[in-house]
């Protein structure tokens, strides 16, 4: 249903994407890795339309996308959460997680939606007036990863979801990415965790130097020689 | 000291305190959401008094009314101000510097148009109301001192709602705090921000018109109310709608008291002593305690 | 045959804080003008002005009087305002050996040993009450009023308002009970009444300008105050005391040099054309100033003949001058004679009150109680 | 060489770290793990002054610093790196580091010495081609690289590194552990670490210490931190523990 | 190539230096005086305010506190001109004091909270000057005339300010260039970041402080003897802390040419519109100028350009 085809992005001279095309089906969890620096957050940001793209399409369930504003795509049900987490910073873990909810097409239910948030991430119910700021790291995470939730996305696009966290949650955060997509909802995956990141996907595509190296099914990947020497560290 | 002077002084002094608190309680918001300086805010404040002043002068309509006609009138003025002026800026590097330095020029331009205007002859609004007082016992609660502190109450609540209770007051802190992610999530950055700009310029009509029942006013008048603008600001806190309507409490029972117990002399001096002091021990406003 | 015009130069606030002010010496300098060109003008060459706005800030003051005098070698120089601005441009004038009309600074700025300016007539803050409590004096002494509130702007003006006040409580042997001085701005005068009230003041001195002045009498009403009589300082002396405050601005007793009603030659054309032109029912003081310091610049270069700074100097200090404010003479300092009319605010106009010859209205007193 | 003993530190009322005792002997690569939230970069603030704590003393190289302000300890020889990385925006990488140069360690550098002494310090972080960019430019792991470089121009007798190895795919992370090491082989220096990467932390670390809610609760060899049951349950879980 | 500007500069120096001696009319040595007096103002405000970032709203307190001073040495001891020229030294140095005394707490607030304390404190000052009869109170102080002839007393002036401008830019230019620049940079950066690189910040900020509060306070004994006259709504005039602040940041704040640059235009720019015919308007198109400059250039206009020489 997303169809990205052969979309360039430049920051000022230089290219961060070049000619790179991708595709996420209906209920489908796909990967997207790469090393520091390859385009990943670039490619989510010019899908979510924060960067804006030169040449090729972005569609949408056969609808074009491409040169619309960040809310404009975030009210078709992609929803990205973004690298760093980026919450904000001086409200409280519940108004970020309301925050997640902002469109009106959304709000309705969003009680609904908030308390399934706080069930999934009992430690975000705990510190629901403290202010996002001053969260730990993985608290981040979980606070991110729960305003997406409340903007109940039909299309996740999840940027480094572990980054910085403990073992024990980077894999609770897996296993909650990988029941939601269970339950219907497109994922699209970008991590450095390679290994668990390709044990959880479908499909996946490398991205090297902005444009696509490789891609495939996860499976098949992982077992490329090239994957492990890169990114695998094997 | 005698009690009724000490009391008397404090009622006044409280009340001034609310009507400076209105005045600021728009410039607090868009420094503290939209990291503007907006100095032409208190401009924007005085020519609400002005329209009210001519409105009263011509057709005689009340104050209060035109406070309310006035908000409406504002902050379409206002959407048009940041579409054109504020925007552009909102891309510097410093926006804080930058917005200062655009929106001190656009405090000249106002100044000086409603020079062009209303002449440089102070003016005073003097509805029916204007030196009446209600009396209970001793005290004296002087009419436009009631208006104004109303007004104040009214306007204050009414931003407090907006920010904290609607959905679009949330997105525009939201918005100013981190961008990216707050149009990640369905804002439109640019309508959010000429909504909190226009909203705050409204706000300042109801106050330079509540200001204008108390003190007589002429075009540069607006550079002495922004003096008031900043210490309320600060002492209530960048941003801080409930912090803004105590500081107006603070600096007006300051006033209140200095004018009670001191030469008055010493009051201004006083004022501005304290603030600092106050300032020194409390560098964040009323409530935060350092960020 | 007209020469080459003759230029007068220097500058103004035309805007900023003193703006108003400024604005009405202008018009008045213009009319002074308009009228001499009309009449084949200076010496026989018209006159014209070369104004430039200070923006309220002396130092401009200062660069724009050197301006004028040396790069624009204007042929005169006019008075400017406020007094602050007035104190440093004297000494210009005196390095330049340029004669300089204006109100001054009060009399200490007179004081300074400068010989080539003027106050024609001053605005003499020592001098501005003189006629009220010569009035005051007339009034039967179990009448006048017992104990006195002084407040007083912490400035030049208002510390040179205390002077009179000094002399003359002492000698009609009123209490001054309340004798306070206040920094502008002043936000709000309730305290200030408050305490005039409980101290039972039966007269009222609000020694400040417009805006303070204004504050004050509105608490006044508001709180019930009602003394014998309201004295303001030079607020209530500008045309907004009248058409802003309306009823409550009445009865307010000030002091003034200039006034339309005076039985000098000129104040009747000065006073129609300002009701023509600005609806004015009499000249506005700083319109009379500012006409005034160019008619009195206007007969020393008559007198003299000539454009020579000195030569008027020297024709100012021995010969008298008719002028709007009446016949002046100059002593060393550059002064008059004290001058000073009483007046007192009734029925929305400034009327002359004393001395009694040119009376217009009879005073009203003991203030009548506000009405609500 | 750096101690703290009963480091108590509170929040309001949360108490991110609860008399904590520690050590880092010098030339040591010592590790800090702990589930998120459980005080790791609190202890950090609390060594480099940020933060000062409610109770407990901190010392290094004998002396007490406890009261001491954060800039005196940088002088003393504590360098940092920050989780959430902080540049020093508005100068470029060179600028950065030679901030830390001429106020660090060896004082009395000139300006001309302090940027050779920078350019020096970002070539043996990588950061050779990018001396001239600003951070804001720069890719996270590059901007991890400068928080390193920078605290190295203080040169520190003891770094503390918050997370550098975070975002890192494995093989990059190859290539950071070996920075490590050569950072403690050329510098001398020791270093205090906090990690997440399991992988980074076990094969440089000599001695793992353990946080869980702001208590100690472990500290040992890497093998033996592993293998505590209580480190799994929190902080490891079983998926970690089954591999 | 790094001589090149320093001998531009001399130049320039030299050149201004001779300029009174080509006995141009008083006024333009008057005006000189002025600029040469905002770019003291702009320049020294810079050293704290563009340097470490920390926006003093309170300048003209340093500036009136100077004037004040030098007015009152000259009164008390009757000193003659050229003392009293010298007296704005020490004028200076109890400015600076003041700073010190000052910039103690205040400094350690942050941000617009420093802005406004330290525009509280001019407003304290001001007004302790105002009350208090034996600093010149609200009558203000008169100073002797210098007893020469005019041009030649203005020429005094204009080469005193612009030693002390030279002064000014120099001290400015080592401080960009040393480390004390480098730790306010930091410190402009990242205050907490700053002081885990072993910059101990609170002391440089005091040292930056008094630094630009030392050179506003000689200027402003030499302009209280410019006026002859002054009076504490003259020199403590809130416009001068604002001008003072906009005209660095207008040209470019932190860097050492950017306040020069805002306080030419600016002040040449103001004095031509004052010849204008209608006031108003005079100030509406002043006012245009602050608006176009902004938008156009955010950043100040130096950075403007830099930005543009390096080609992004
Ligand atoms: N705002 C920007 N301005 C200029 N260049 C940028 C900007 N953002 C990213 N880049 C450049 O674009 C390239 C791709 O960056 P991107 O952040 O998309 O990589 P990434 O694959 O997400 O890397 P990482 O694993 O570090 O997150 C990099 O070379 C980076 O330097
Ligand atoms: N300034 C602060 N104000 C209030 N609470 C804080 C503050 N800083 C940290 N905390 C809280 O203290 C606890 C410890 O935080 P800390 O950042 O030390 O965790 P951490 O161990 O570094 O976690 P992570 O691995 O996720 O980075 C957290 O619960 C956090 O929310
Ligand atoms: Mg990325
Ligand atoms: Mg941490």
């Amino acid at each position: 249903m997303l169809r990205v085809d052969n979309i360039t992005v430049c920051y000022g001279r230089m290219e961060a994407l070049r000619n790179v095309s991708l595709e996420v089906a209906p209920g489908e969890m796909a990967a997207l890795i790469g090393g520091n620096g390859a385009g990943k957050t670039t490619l989510l940001n010019a899908i979510s339309g924060l960067v804006p793209a030169t040449g090729g399409a972005i569609s949408w369930e056969g609808k074009a996308l491409k040169g619309f504003a960040p809310d404009r795509i975030c009210r078709e049900g992609i929803v990205q959460v973004p690298e760093g987490r980026k919450l904000f910073p001086a409200m409280t873990v519940e108004e970020n997680l309301v925050m997640g909810a902002y469109l009106p097409t959304v709000r309705k239910g969003s009680r609904e939606a908030l308390a399934h948030v706080y069930e999934i991430f009992p430690r975000l119910a705990d510190r629901r007036r403290q202010l996002a700021g001053s969260l730990s790291g993985g608290e981040q995470q979980m606070a991110a990863l729960g305003r997406a939730l409340m903007a109940r996305p039909r299309l996740l696009m999840l940027d480094e979801p572990s980054l910085g966290l403990s073992p024990k949650a980077a894999a609770e955060i897996f296993a909650i990415v990988r029941q939601l997509n269970q339950e219907g909802m497109s994922v699209l995956l970008v991590s450095q965790e390679v290994l668990e990141t390709l044990a959880i996907t479908v499909r996946g595509y490398v991205l090297e130097n902005g444009a696509v190296a490789m891609e495939g099914p996860s499976a098949a990947l992982r077992e490329d020689p090239q994957v492990k020497a890169s990114y695998l560290g094997l | 000291m005698d009690a009724v002077l000490v009391i008397q002084s404090l009622i006044s002094g409280i009340m001034i305190g609310m009507v400076y608190a209105l005045l600021s309680v728009g410039f607090s918001l868009t420094w503290g959401v939209m990291h503007v300086i907006h100095i032409s805010h208190a401009a924007f404040g005085l020519l609400g008094a002005y329209l009210a002043y001519s409105l009263l002068t011509i057709y005689g309509i009340d104050p209060v009314v035109s406070a309310a006609a006035s908000a409406p009138l504002l902050f379409i003025l206002a959407c048009g101000v940041y579409r054109l002026l504020i925007k552009p800026v909102t891309k510097a590097k410093e926006v804080i510097v930058a917005s200062m330095i655009l929106t001190f020029g656009l405090a000249i331009i106002l100044e000086n148009i409603m020079a062009l205007i209303w002449k440089a002859d102070p003016r005073i609004m003097t509805p029916a109301y204007a030196s009446g007082a209600l009396i209970l016992g001793p005290f004296y609660f002087q009419h436009p001192h009631l208006v104004g502190f109303a007004l104040s109450i009214a306007g204050i609540a009414a931003v407090y709602f907006f920010l904290k209770k609607t959905y679009t007051g949330m997105a525009v802190r939201a918005a100013w705090q981190q961008p990216e992610a707050a149009q990640l999530y369905g804002v439109n950055l640019y309508r959010i921000s000429m909504i909190t700009f226009a909203l705050a310029v409204s706000t300042a009509g109801a106050g330079g018109i509540s200001l204008a029942l108390l003190n007589s006013f002429e075009p540069h008048s607006h550079n002495l109310w922004l003096i008031y603008l900043f210490l309320v600001v600060i002492v209530g806190g960048v941003g801080d709608i409930v912090g803004t309507a105590l500081a107006g409490l603070i600096i007006g029972t300051i006033t209140g008291l200095s004018m009670a117990f001191l030469p008055f002399q010493w009051v201004n001096l006083v004022t501005f002593g304290f603030l600092m002091v106050f300032l020194i021990f409390r560098p964040h406003g009323l409530f935060k305690q350092g960020a | 045959g007209a020469g080459k015009p003759i230029v007068i130069g220097g500058s103004l606030p035309l805007t900023g804080e003193f703006a108003e002010t400024g604005l009405w010496i202008e018009r008045g300098m213009r009319y002074w003008a308009e009228e001499v060109n009309a009449k084949g003008g200076l010496l026989g060459r018209p006159v014209e002005f070369k104004i430039y706005d200070d923006q309220s800030n002396v130092g401009k003051a200062v660069t724009f009087a050197e301006k004028a005098i040396t790069v624009d070698k204007v042929d005169l120089l006019f008075g400017g305002y406020p007094g602050t601005a007035a104190r440093a441009v004297m000494a210009v004038a005196e390095k330049h050996r340029r004669v300089y009309v204006s109100m001054g600074g009060h009399m200490k700025s007179f004081q300074q040993g400068y010989t080539y300016s003027f106050g024609a007539p001053p605005l003499m803050g020592e001098w501005w009450y003189e006629g009220f409590f010569q009035w005051l004096n007339t009034v039967p002494a179990d009448q006048r009023p017992k104990r006195a509130a002084v407040y007083t702007i912490n400035n030049p003006v208002g510390l040179s308002l205390q002077d009179s006040i000094n002399r003359w409580t002492k000698y009609l042997k009123i209490d001054v009970v309340i004798n306070e001085k206040y920094n502008s701005p002043l936000t709000d005068a309730t305290s200030l009444i408050v305490k005039a009230k409980q101290m039972n003041c039966d007269i009222l001195f609000s020694n400040g300008f417009f805006p303070d002045g204004v504050t004050t009498v509105k608490a006044a009403k508001a709180l019930d105050y009602n003394p014998k009589a309201i004295v303001q300082g030079i607020g209530s002396v500008v045309p907004a005391w009248v058409k802003e405050l309306g009823k409550d601005g009445d009865y307010v007793f000030s002091g003034t040099v200039l006034h339309g009603m005076l039985n000098y030659p000129g104040n009747d054309k000065l006073n129609a054309y300002v009701k023509k032109r600005y609806k004015l029912p009499a000249y506005p003081l700083y319109f009379g100033f500012g006409y005034v310091w160019m008619q009195t610049l206007q007969q020393g270069v008559n007198g003299a003949k000539s454009l020579d700074q000195t030569k008027i100097r020297d024709w100012l200090k021995t010969h008298q001058v008719d002028t709007i404010a009446g016949p002046m003479t100059f002593d060393k300092y550059g002064l008059p004679a004290p001058i000073n009319f009483a007046t007192q605010i009734i029925d929305g106009k400034a009327e002359l009150i004393f001395p009694k010859n040119i009376r217009t209205k009879e005073p009203v007193y003991p203030k009548p109680a506000w009405k609500k | 060489m750096l101690t703290g003993k009963k480091i108590t530190k509170r929040f309001g009322g949360l108490t991110a770290l609860s008399e904590v005792d520690f050590e880092v002997r010098r030339g040591e690569i010592v590790g800090l793990i702990g589930p998120n939230g459980s005080g790791k970069t609190t202890l950090f603030n609390v060594i480099s002054g940020i933060h000062r704590p409610e109770g407990g003393d901190l010392f290094f190289a004998g002396r007490r610093i406890t009261d001491f302000p954060p800039y005196k300890r940088a002088q003393l020889g504590i360098g940092r790196t920050f989780q959430i990385v902080r540049p020093l925006a508005g100068l470029n990488l060179v600028e950065n580091v030679a901030t830390g140069v001429l106020y660090g360690r060896k004082q009395g550098a000139g300006a001309r010495e302090a940027r050779e002494k920078a350019l020096e310090i970002l070539a043996f972080t990588g950061l050779t081609e990018k001396a001239r960019r600003f951070p804001d430019e720069l890719v996270l792991e590059d901007r991890k690289r400068l928080e390193i470089a920078r605290a190295l121009a203080l040169n520190p007798e003891v770094l503390l590194l918050d997370e550098v190895f975070a975002g890192l795919n494995p093989t990059e992370i190859g290539s950071a552990i070996e920075l490590t090491f050569r950072i403690r082989d050329a510098y001398g220096t020791t270093i205090f670490m906090i990690e997440h990467v399991m992988k980074a932390i076990m094969s440089t670390c000599s001695r793992i210490m353990v946080l869980n809610f702001g208590i100690k609760i472990t500290e040992g060899t890497p093998e033996e931190v592993a293998n505590h049951p209580e480190v799994i349950s929190a902080y490891l879980g079983a998926a970690y523990a089954a591999c | 190539m790094k001589k090149a500007p320093l001998i531009a500069a001399a130049i320039v120096v030299v050149m201004l230096a001779a300029f009174p001696f080509l006995s141009p009319e008083v006024y333009y040595l008057s005006f000189m005086f002025s600029v040469f007096m905002y770019v003291i103002l702009a320049s020294s405000w810079n050293l704290i305010g563009g340097y470490a970032g920390y926006l003093s709203f309170g300048h003209a307190a340093f500036f009136g506190i100077g004037a004040f001073a030098t007015a009152k040495m000259a009164a008390l001891f009757e000193l003659p001109p050229v003392l009293t020229i010298l007296a704005a030294i020490p004028a200076g140095a109890i400015a600076a004091l003041v700073a010190i005394v000052i910039g103690y707490p205040c400094l350690k607030i942050r941000g617009p909270y420093f802005a406004v304390v330290t525009l509280c404190f001019a407003f304290v000052v001001d007004l302790a000057v105002k009350n208090i009869e034996w600093l010149g109170g609200a009558e203000g102080i008169w100073m002797r005339i210098m007893d020469v002839q005019e041009k030649l007393s203005r020429s005094i002036m204009y080469e005193v300010m612009l030693i002390l401008m030279v002064a000014t830019l120099a001290v400015a230019w080592w401080v960009g260039r040393s480390r004390l620049g480098a730790g306010l940079r930091a410190v402009r950066a990242d205050e907490e970041v700053a002081e885990t690189m072993a910059i101990p910040t609170a002391n440089i900020k005091i040292q930056a402080f008094v630094l630009s509060a030392f050179f506003p306070g000689v200027a402003g004994g030499l302009f209280a003897y410019y006026l002859t006259y002054i009076h504490p709504d003259v020199v403590f005039s809130i416009n001068i802390s604002i001008l003072i602040v906009l005209m660095a940041m207008f040209g470019g704040g932190g860097t050492w040419l950017g306040p020069i640059i805002g306080a030419v235009i600016l002040t040449m720019v103001n004095e031509g519109l004052s010849t204008f015919a209608r006031a108003e308007i005079a100030r509406i198109i002043y006012g245009t100028l602050f608006i176009v400059v902004t938008i156009f250039m955010p950043d100040g206009i130096l950075h403007f350009f830099l930005k543009r020489n390096r080609g992004r």
